[in-house]
């Protein structure tokens, strides 16, 4: 893979044309410019210029108090938002050398894996519309709505949960909370097979998805991809079975793989996944320890001792990583934020060199990236 | 074939739609829900730890008698940290989340107005209403 | 001089055969236009009402009572009061021109349309502006020049999506128009005949759906094509395109190319339910009930529209080269195959 | 699973060991706070050849390359490098003088150091030698040369 092609270049031929699809399009939500170079229908060259929602959180965060950056944290993707705070909190927890109570471990990967759900869940139905499928990205959006409502009955809200606190939780389970996950979560399997049964039966589906956007293992790897992605090329790398954080060692789930790296792939890894959640989901509900949810005492001001930390977790769309720097202040010195969404979009406009302008849509939705984060 | 699709798609037009006519109807609001904050006057110390905590400098310490809390809601992100490390549980959050206003002043609310019996309760407009 | 005479004289050719006076022509004329209009509109509400219904939405609510009805005339009075956009690069002329060619190719379909047909003192009376010898062949050559004002839009808008779309809409064209004349000769061969008011009569025994139930589904899939319906709305897809031909028109400019579309799938429709469903022979077994053969023209005409915004509701869209493969590799060879078939069939019936 | 992944592990950190044998000169302050982080110093020369070593011996993902500023005089290139086999995370840092930062480019190693190496040459003004496309990736083009990131950075355009 050379970083030629992913370079734009002014067109040479009468035949070749530029095509900027940007930074106002309909592809993603989000800014962001893709620039075509395109002949006939057929992509030449690529390349992906992003920035246009830079937000500096990197800067910010260094001028704000640990507590203070719990909240920012989530905005980094409003997707993955839980995803988000939990790693921050991991890596700061790690800084000040405290672990979080049992339950709250438990809390913890309840809303991960919810927030997972709703993220994959709208993946898919981005996706949907991109191939033309409007009605199947509203049947996700409908799905949806019940795992984010499960989500804001713990933590208070429906996008930016601002849930997990250093060394706990904010909120405990509300009564009753089992049951209705359990009947929410038990529709919401039957629906998604349902869903997965339309989408794999439709020969125009298929066609539009069996062997587009092609990233075979070696290809991933190189790329540098990693999540669904690169699962759906069967590389086996999950984070919470490689490095299991939290209390991932004592649950019982696959790692989804797919063998094909097609789009078909990555959705049908988004949509096992999304029922592989659910499982983990029941276990955890059955197995959660009574106990606090949170540390007895939480000072509102964090100074933890000087020492840096590398702390990563499974995020919906890849591998998202924090690295943070502590000089002993009540503000971190640096702090790094490894997007998975960054990483996979570097890895779009390789993919998309030959094929065709329609395909683009596919390809770009089916990696699945956040231009929020991306830019962070 | 496409005929699977055909039939699933028709089979849903016999299911309810799901959509909720906004302002007519208040979709459950859960009791954590993190809407407008709520001042107990009687509580409140006036210590000021809420104002250091708000990451986005919403609040600020007046006086009003005595020391209180006004919030800015203009700038608010609601991410409920003032609440949560208020030493003597003075704020709390209320399910009052339609807080528009036509102008800026309009999203500033004084401790008299945080004090006040909350408005979406008066309402009724919490949550499960249905005209 | 010239012109005025070429027109007179295509207004002679397009109301020739027909036995009613002028004047009634004309207000038939206008009832007829106005009529698929009002289809149109019919249409539009209908597509958002039951693809809501299909996505579990409710569609239009407020404007006009629980049900949305005045919501097309909110609509309309939007698009009048917008802002009426020009881009600086483009063919004015031809971006004027593009939405009123659309429309037009659809009015002058319109014409040889019949609706009935009145038996009276042994003269036939054909409810249609215009009653032809060759309906069916002008009706082809007519339904041709839709594509002329998309790819004047495409050219005329000087925006690369436009022109992709005006491009992809040609090379549409092209592969669907063979398929679709071919069905459309097939059922000309089973009637014996190039009129469409004939082709009507003779499914008065059996439909064509029934007796060429290939040639319907091909007739059907290339009509899809033709309109631009999903799945075939590659000219304007949205995720790739913005809105393919449409991007740069707005205000009422972009209603009327957008009312273009629905006119012709009207038409389509109308057309579909004439020549394969048996038009106003009523339903089979139980025969049009004694009632006015219009109705039934429509009632047929709302179904298959509904069958249109079914199938926007169930499926994905192809890609381009896809479907360009789908018409000349498996409909046109089905539609030879199927016009062998007419042929037998229609010469044992005769 | 567990016993391969025990014995992934010993292997995770014979590599540090193996690092430090091979480039004893290059590598310096090898630190293994827990079974899947490690933590190095490097020689700023020597990047390439440490990286190419590392990738050989099954370090096939790049995780993140981030800069860190510490005024007055130094600089810092920070590498996170895994494999998608393991879960050990190796975190390289590079010195580099501040009032001359540049280092070499790692695009011919990792493909996807390059948005890395943009980013961070953006931020902070780190010139990656040989990179193939240096140039600003976040940032607005009149705001090359800012490097916002820097511990000393005022604002832009007025400094506030």
């Amino acid at each position: 893979m050379t970083h030629k092609a992913t370079q734009i270049t002014s067109p040479t031929k009468p035949s070749e044309i530029l095509l900027h699809l940007g930074p106002q399009h309909p592809l993603q939500p989000g800014p962001f410019l893709l620039d075509l170079k395109i002949e006939g229908e057929t992509i030449k060259e690529a390349e992906l210029k992003i920035g246009y929602i830079h937000k500096g959180m990197e800067k910010v965060f260094e001028d704000r108090t640990y507590i203070q950056i719990l909240p920012l944290a989530d905005r980094i993707c409003y997707l993955a938002s839980n995803s988000n705070n939990d790693v921050y909190c991991r890596g700061v927890e790690e800084l000040l050398g405290i672990e979080p109570t049992e339950r709250a471990k438990y809390l913890r990967v309840i809303t991960n894996e919810l927030c997972r759900i709703q993220s994959h869940l709208l993946g898919i139905g981005e996706y949907t519309t991109d191939v033309g499928f409007l009605t199947m990205f509203l049947y996700m959006i409908r799905e949806r709505e019940g795992v984010v409502s499960l989500l804001e009955a713990i933590t208070g809200s429906r996008l930016n949960h601002n849930y997990a606190r250093f060394g706990g939780v904010a909120n405990d389970l509300p009564p009753g909370y089992k049951e209705m996950a359990l009947k929410t979560l038990g529709e919401l399997k039957k629906l998604v097979k349902s869903h997965d049964e339309m989408m794999s039966s439709d020969s125009i589906y298929l066609s539009r998805t069996k062997g587009v956007g092609v990233l075979t293992a070696k290809q991933a790897g190189e790329l540098g991809v990693a999540g669904p992605p690169l699962r759906a090329s069967g590389v086996e790398y999950d984070l919470r079975r490689m490095e299991p954080y939290l209390v991932y060692n004592e649950l019982d789930f696959k790692v989804i793989t797919q063998t094909d790296g097609d789009v078909f792939s990555r959705v049908k890894v988004r949509l096992l996944e999304i029922l592989e959640s659910i499982y983990i989901i029941e276990q955890c509900l059955d197995q959660i320890p009574s106990g606090p949810y949170k540390q007895d005492v939480m000072p509102y001001i964090t100074r933890p001792k000087s020492g840096e930390v590398y702390s990563r977790i499974e995020d919906p769309r890849g591998e998202m990583g924090m690295y943070i720097i502590s000089d002993g202040s009540d503000k971190p010195y640096r702090f790094r934020i490894r997007g998975p969404a960054f990483a996979t979009a570097q890895a779009l406009p390789p993919l998309l060199i030959g094929s065709y302008v329609a395909d683009v849509a596919a390809i770009a939705a089916s990696m699945d990236s956040c231009t929020s984060e991306v830019d962070r | 074939m496409v005929l699977k699709n055909l039939h699933l798609t028709l089979r849903n037009v016999y299911t309810k739609s799901v959509t909720r006519l906004y302002p007519e109807e208040i979709m459950d609001l859960p009791d954590a829900f993190r809407g407008q904050q709520h001042l107990d006057k009687e509580k409140c110390v006036g210590c000021g730890i809420c104002s250091q905590i708000c990451p986005n400098d919403v609040i600020e310490i007046v006086k009003s008698g005595k020391w209180y809390p006004q919030f800015d809601n203009g700038h608010c992100m609601f991410c409920g940290l003032c609440v949560e490390f208020c030493p003597n549980g003075a704020l709390s959050m209320t399910k009052h989340f339609e807080l528009a206003s036509w102008t800026r002043e309009g999203t500033i609310y004084s401790p008299d107005q945080l004090a006040a019996p909350n408005k979406a309760e008066l309402e009724g407009r919490t949550g499960g209403y249905k005209k | 001089m010239g012109v005025i005479d070429i027109i007179m004289d295509s207004l002679v050719f397009i109301f020739a055969g027909n036995p009613f006076a002028p004047w009634i022509r004309g207000i038939l004329g206008g009832l007829v236009i106005g009529g698929v209009f009002g289809g149109a509109l019919v249409m539009v509400y209908l597509e958002r009402k039951f693809l809501g219904d299909i996505q579990s939405r409710i569609g239009p609510n407020r404007v006009g009572g629980r049900f949305g009805l005045l919501q097309l005339i909110a609509d309309a009075i939007k698009l009048f009061t917008k802002e009426d956009i020009i881009p600086a690069r483009a063919d004015k002329w031809l971006f004027i021109g593009a939405p009123i060619v659309a429309l037009t190719s659809g009015f002058l379909m319109v014409a040889v349309l019949p609706f009935d047909l009145l038996v009276i003192k042994g003269n036939e009376y054909a409810i249609a502006v215009s009653r032809m010898d060759i309906s069916i062949l002008y009706l082809e050559a007519v339904s041709g020049l839709a594509v002329f004002g998309l790819f004047m839009a495409g050219w005329g808008s000087g925006s690369k999506y436009s022109m992709l779309a005006g491009f992809r809409n040609i090379a549409k064209m092209i592969g669907y128009e063979v398929p679709l004349g071919v069905s459309i000769i097939s059922v000309a061969v089973m009637a014996h005949s190039l009129d469409i008011v004939e082709i009507v009569e003779a499914q008065s025994s059996i439909w064509f759906i029934i007796a060429q139930p290939l040639g319907f589904v091909i007739f059907g899939i290339a009509l899809l094509a033709d309109l631009g319906r999903i799945p075939f709305d590659q000219t304007e897809a949205e995720e790739e395109l913005i809105a393919g031909w449409a991007t740069e028109y707005s205000g009422m400019r972009w209603g009327l190319a957008f009312f273009a579309e629905y006119f012709h799938a009207v038409v389509g429709a109308l057309i579909v339910s004439l020549i394969f469903l048996g038009g106003w022979n009523g339903l089979p077994i139980i025969g049009n009930l004694g009632l006015p053969g219009v109705i039934w023209v429509l009632f047929k005409t709302i179904m298959v529209i509904m069958i249109f915004i079914w199938i926007r509701g169930a499926l994905p869209r192809l890609r381009i080269d896809q479907v360009s493969d789908l018409g000349w590799k498996v409909l046109l060879p089905l539609a030879l195959l199927n016009l062998v078939w007419a042929t037998i069939i229609g010469l044992m019936w005769a | 699973m567990g016993d391969e992944q025990a014995a992934k592990q010993i292997i995770d950190k014979n590599i540090m060991i193996e690092l430090s044998n091979n480039f004893p000169n290059a590598v310096s302050d090898v630190d293994v706070p827990s079974p899947n982080r490690a933590v190095a110093r490097i020689d700023s020369s020597n990047v390439k050849e440490i990286m190419q070593f590392l990738l050989d011996n099954g370090f096939d993902h790049l995780s993140c390359i981030s800069g860190v500023d510490y005024p007055p005089d130094k600089m810092e290139v920070v590498y996170h490098v895994t494999s998608y086999s393991g879960p050990l995370v190796i975190t390289l840092k590079a010195s580099i003088p501040r009032d001359d930062p540049n280092i070499d480019s790692l695009c011919d190693i990792y493909w996807n150091a390059n948005w890395y190496e943009r980013e961070t040459y953006e931020l902070y003004g780190i010139i990656f030698n040989d990179c193939p496309y240096l140039k600003v990736l976040l940032l607005p083009e009149d705001m090359e040369g800012e490097w916002p990131l820097r511990k000393d950075y005022a604002g832009y355009p007025n400094p506030t």
